[in-house]
C-alpha cells in the first residue's frame, strides 16, 4: 500500500493513524499538502519519520516542500523527495489510500 | 495504467483539487489514462460555473475544463451537489450530473483509485 | 456473479458523525453500492467508531440521525462485512455492547490484511 | 447585549452553521440583539440560492432566511464569494453582499463576536 | 475567555493546543460538535479534562452529547451539562475564542 | 482617532498556509482592516507560525504566494502588531532568522494576556 499524508502531524491525527497500519512489507509512504511538514529537521516528528525509514520507504513531495519555505536540505535523512510524476510512480506501483 | 480519482473537498478552500489537477497532468504525460474524476463531498463546488477568483490566481473550474476537454471524464455527484445548490442551473455542464453508481464503476473499471 | 467476478472495495470511516457530513455522506454511498452486487466492505477506525454508538439522538441539533442505516446495511443493502478495529475503541473507552449493530471486531494487524486485499480504498 | 457572529465553514459539510443557528435562536430568545452574521471562507455557501436538500433535512439556506426575516443582517463576503462563485446570480439576495469592512464593523459595534 | 472547542481531542489539536492558553483566573471551557468527546469518561482525554476543572469551569453542550449518543451519566466528574441558553449565557459572561 | 478610541481586533492564525486557504483570507481581511484606523494585530500560534517562513515559492503548485504580504502589513497595511509564539516556534524547529519578517516574539503568558485585551478575537 501507498499511504498518502496530507494534514500536518502538528493539527492531525492523520500521520499518528497511518503509523499504526504501515506494515513491515511492502509499504510506502507519501507526504504531500500540510503532510511534509513531518519531514522536517528538527522538528517535532522528525525521529518518528526516520524510524519510519529503516523498514519503509518514505517520500515527500517536492512542489509542497518549496511552497513551504522549506529547503531540500531540511528534509529529514532518508527521505526521498519526488515530483508529481514519482508520486504518480508510487501509485502505479501501489494501491493508495489517503489519511487525512 | 487506468487511473479513477475522487475529489471529496471544495475548491480554494483545500489543496486537494491542485494536488490532484498537477497528479493528472503528470499521470497523462506519463502515458496514463485518466479513467475519470468523481467529484464527492464539498468536492461538487469544484465544478460550481460562476467561480470569478482574484485574476492573478488560478481558475479552478476552468483548468478542470481543460482536463475536459483533453478527454478525460468529470462527474458530479447529483445528490451531494443538490444538498449544496450544484444543479442544472449552476453546475458548469449539466451533462457532468450523475449518480453514486458511478464512483463505484470507476473503481471497477480502474486498476487504481486515488483520493484527494 | 461469481466470488470471483467482484471488485472488492472498503470504505475506510474514520470521521466521527455530526461535526462534519463525512460519515453521512459515506453512509449514502454504502447504500448505493449495494445494489451493484460487488464485495462492499466497511471499516471503522479511529473517530470513525464514534459512528456505531447506540443511542443517537439529533432532535436537539435539528439534524438528521442517519446511524439508523448502520444496522440494516448488511442485510437490506448487501453489504458484505462491517469492521470496528479494536484498538480505536479501546482507546475511546467503548466496548461491543456500545455499538448499535453486530460487527466484526478485529486489531489493527488483521484489519490490515482485509485493506492489502481490496481494489479500492475510500476513505471517509 | 449586542452579539456579533461570524460563519467559517460551509453547510452541510461542517456543524458549524448548524450551532450557530441553535446558538441564535437561544440569544434572541434570551432578549439579545443578533447584530449581523458575517460569512466568510466557505461561510458564503450558506447562501447560495440552490441549496436542494432531501426532503427529509433542514434546508440551511431557507433556516437563515428565517433569521432574516426576523431582522438578522446577513452579510456575504463579496470577495470570498466571487472565488467560491457565489455572486449575484448564485446568492440569495444580492443586498447580502458585501466587503470585509463590515466584518469589522461587526466587531466594533458588536459586544462579543463569536466564531463558528 | 470562553475557550470554545469543537473539534475532537483524538485527531484535533485543538484541545491541547487551547490548554495552552487556559489561565488560571477566570477562564472557562466549552466543549461543542466533537470537541465533546473529550468529555466521555474511559476515553483517553477524561484526566486531562477532570484535570482542567479543578481551576477552570468546563462546559459540554447537551444537544452534541445526545446527538453523539453519549449519556449524561457518561460526562467525567465535574463537568456541567449546558443546553444552547447557557452557550449564550458564557458568551455574555466571558469574550469567546473558537479552537478549531 | 485617539488610542482609547480604537478596537482592539486579533487575527488569531493557527493554521499552516496553502494546505487550507483560511491564512491566505486571512491576510486579505488584514490588508482590508488596516485601512480603518483601528488596533489590528495578529498572532501566530501553532501550525500559522508557517505561514511566516521565509522561502516560500509556490511555483510548483500553481498557487498564489501570498506570504509577499506579510512583510509589509504593519508599514503598509497599519497593523499595529505581528506576535509569533515561541513555544510554537520551537516545537517546529524554527528560529526567528527563519522568519520572513520582524515580529515579536513572545512566550504563551504574554500573548496570553495580548489576548486577553482584545475586543474580538478572529481565529483562522
Amino acid at each position: 500500500m501507498l499511504h498518502i499524508i496530507k494534514k500536518s502531524p502538528y493539527e492531525s491525527s492523520a500521520l499518528k493513524d497511518a503509523v499504526e497500519y504501515i506494515g513491515q512489507n511492502d509499504d510506502v509512504v507519501l507526504l504531500t499538502e500540510d503532510g511534509v511538514y513531518a519531514a522536517k529537521k528538527g522538528g517535532k516528528f522528525e525521529g518518528l519519520l526516520v524510524d519510519l525509514t529503516k523498514k519503509n520507504s518514505v517520500y515527500c513531495l517536492l512542489a509542497d516542500i518549496k511552497a513551504r519555505g522549506i529547503q531540500e536540505s531540511e528534509i529529514a535523512e532518508n527521505i526521498k523527495i519526488i515530483d508529481y510524476k514519482g508520486f504518480v510512480e508510487k501509485v502505479v506501483e501501489h494501491n493508495p489510500m489517503t489519511w487525512s | 495504467m487506468k487511473l479513477g480519482v475522487l475529489i471529496k473537498e471544495g475548491p480554494y478552500m483545500h489543496q486537494a483539487i491542485d494536488t490532484a489537477y498537477n497528479f493528472i497532468i503528470a499521470a497523462m504525460e506519463e502515458g496514463h489514462e485518466i479513467n475519470g474524476i468523481f467529484f464527492y463531498n464539498d468536492g461538487v463546488y469544484n465544478r460550481c460555473a460562476t467561480l470569478e477568483p482574484p485574476r492573478d490566481e488560478r481558475n479552478i473550474m476552468k483548468l478542470l475544463t481543460e482536463l475536459e476537454l483533453k478527454g478525460v471524464r468529470l462527474i458530479v455527484c447529483v445528490a451531494a451537489g443538490k444538498r449544496r445548490g450544484i444543479v442544472n442551473q449552476t453546475v458548469c455542464k449539466v451533462e457532468e450530473i450523475s449518480g453514486l453508481g458511478q464512483l463505484l464503476e470507476l473503481c471497477i473499471t480502474s486498476d487504481r483509485t486515488v483520493t484527494f | 456473479m461469481s466470488e470471483q467476478e467482484k471488485t472488492k472495495v472498503m470504505f475506510v470511516c474514520r470521521t466521527a458523525p455530526y461535526g462534519t457530513i463525512y460519515e453521512q455522506e459515506a453512509i449514502e454511498a454504502m447504500v448505493m453500492f449495494g445494489a451493484y452486487e460487488q464485495d462492499v466492505s466497511v471499516s471503522f477506525i479511529g473517530d470513525g467508531v464514534y459512528s456505531l454508538k447506540k443511542g443517537q439522538d439529533t432532535s436537539l441539533l435539528g439534524k438528521k440521525n442517519f446511524s439508523m442505516a448502520y444496522p440494516i446495511l448488511i442485510d437490506d443493502f448487501e453489504i458484505s462485512h462491517i469492521y470496528v478495529e479494536k484498538e480505536s475503541l479501546e482507546e475511546r473507552g467503548l466496548k461491543d455492547s456500545d455499538l448499535m449493530t453486530e460487527v466484526e471486531i478485529l486489531d489493527r494487524n488483521a484489519l490490515k490484511q482485509k485493506m492489502n486485499e481490496m481494489k479500492a480504498l475510500l476513505p471517509f
